[in-house]
């Protein structure tokens, strides 16, 4: 499956819905998203990758690049995810520790304005 | 011998090839089904690092993914045919210059990272002609 | 040259695999949905032929997959790397003596019937290095 | 998908449903099954492929060869097929003209029982 990117605010948040498989071959695409929604200045993001079914080191590493670039902007990239093989990739490159990941994108919006 | 053999141009849509048949043929093998994830996940990482490595240093020259059924191991080997450079093996997964637009991912070593967090066994070597990466996982023998 | 090239020891198994890497690519490369079936049933007779004529000649020895993406086809390239023999290309889907239990089918000429029927176009080539069979089909081109 | 064999007898026809791939890897299996019937003297059959998902020259090879030995006692093998993909294979071959085919397993049945 290839990857279907889709983007839109919810209470001034910019909720990012990814579906499909992101990786070395699809992975450009989400970075170019995001680094449009920074020069749209869009700085709080939260990306839903429930719907992720393949994740690689591309993928982080675009996850990250985005992360870096709202926080130059004092902004935030969170994650909503609950299932248990993306989660392991998280967990096996330390990157849990890096992005705030939540069960739902409500959960992750709450969490990021109470903040604030 | 390796049982299976696949060789492809330096281009990511050929990765996803690699994963697809790494993962059939590690199932025909008899690896549990609960470790295809972490076989597809590993090829795709090593073989996106020896594509990101031909683009930049041997565009011309394919890519080799060699799988082999050993007794009670699936055995999966990587190979990239760039003579070796001593900051290649940390560099995996690094912004590359030279190919821009994205087939690097970001951050130093998370593909290393991944590799060694996935493959039951992992062995990394550098020879005359370009670097080697070998990983297994125990398999329930030959299924044929 | 070829995209992707694949090759495999001499197991009905692997004719699995060929079939699932070469619809997988076909697709990638831009050859329309409807034509699919074909190219994995055409590709699937062409292997299973050379699976085949190498347990009969050559066990040790790899049969190979070549896949190549051109302008406006895609074209498939199965070699046998078996010494050539005059009775071989007639002979397909022959029941073989030496394997018995059952890889070749029963009538002959049924495997290449098929691929006739299917590839929209068809050359086979005898070689001192063993049989080639290229089929192609028109594709919408590279799309990547 | 792998091969699925089973067989029922109706109306003192055996009926043989195949599901999955026939190919030159699963195709002997369903070899040994048509053997195994004709030695235990089955030979009026009918096997129904509305469940099969591939077809190989292999397994075209086996359907003929079964033909041939239920031929030998003068029984019949009819097939049940309405799937386009598989029918074009048997066209193509020629072996439309070889094998009854059927609609439906009532259809075979009623066939060759108008037959004797
Ligand atoms: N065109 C393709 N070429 C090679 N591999 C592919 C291709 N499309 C998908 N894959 C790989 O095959 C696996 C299954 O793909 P998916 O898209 O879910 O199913 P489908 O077989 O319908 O394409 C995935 O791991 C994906 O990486
Ligand atoms: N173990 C395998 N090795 C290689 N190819 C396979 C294997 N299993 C299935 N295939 C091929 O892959 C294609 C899809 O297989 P199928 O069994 O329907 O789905 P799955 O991907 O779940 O195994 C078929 O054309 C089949 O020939």
């Amino acid at each position: 499956m290839d990857l279907k990117l889709d983007h839109h605010s919810k209470d001034g948040i910019e909720i990012v819905d990814v579906e499909g498989e992101i990786d070395v071959y699809t992975a450009p695409r989400l970075r170019e998203l995001l680094i449009e929604l920074v020069n749209s200045r869009y700085y709080q993001l939260v990306v839903n990758m429930e719907k992720v079914e393949f994740l690689d080191s591309t993928g982080l590493g675009v996850l990250v690049g985005g992360l870096k670039r709202v926080r130059a902007h004092d902004g935030s990239l969170d994650l909503v995810c609950t299932q248990e093989r993306i989660l392991k990739i998280f967990r096996i490159t330390g990157l849990t520790k890096v992005f705030g990941i939540h069960d739902t994108v409500d959960e992750a919006i709450a969490a990021r304005r109470s903040e604030k | 011998m390796a049982t299976v053999e696949l060789s492809f141009t330096p281009l990511p849509a050929h990765v996803r090839t690699a994963r697809l048949v790494a993962t059939a043929v590690a199932r025909r093998s008899g690896v549990d089904e609960s470790l295809l994830d972490e076989v597809r996940l590993a090829v795709g990482e090593a073989c996106s690092r020896a594509v990101e490595e031909h683009q930049l240093h041997c565009p011309a020259e394919p890519v080799r993914l060699a799988l082999s059924d050993m007794a009670d191991r699936f055995e999966v080997e990587v190979t990239d045919n760039c003579a070796p450079d001593s900051a290649k093996v940390t560099g995996v997964g690094q912004e590359s210059k030279s190919t821009g637009a994205g087939v690097a991912a970001m951050e130093p070593g998370l593909g290393f990272a991944v590799i060694a967090g996935l493959a039951d066994n992992v062995e990394i070597s550098e020879t005359a002609a370009g670097t080697s990466i070998r990983m297994s996982w125990p398999s329930a023998g030959v299924v044929r």
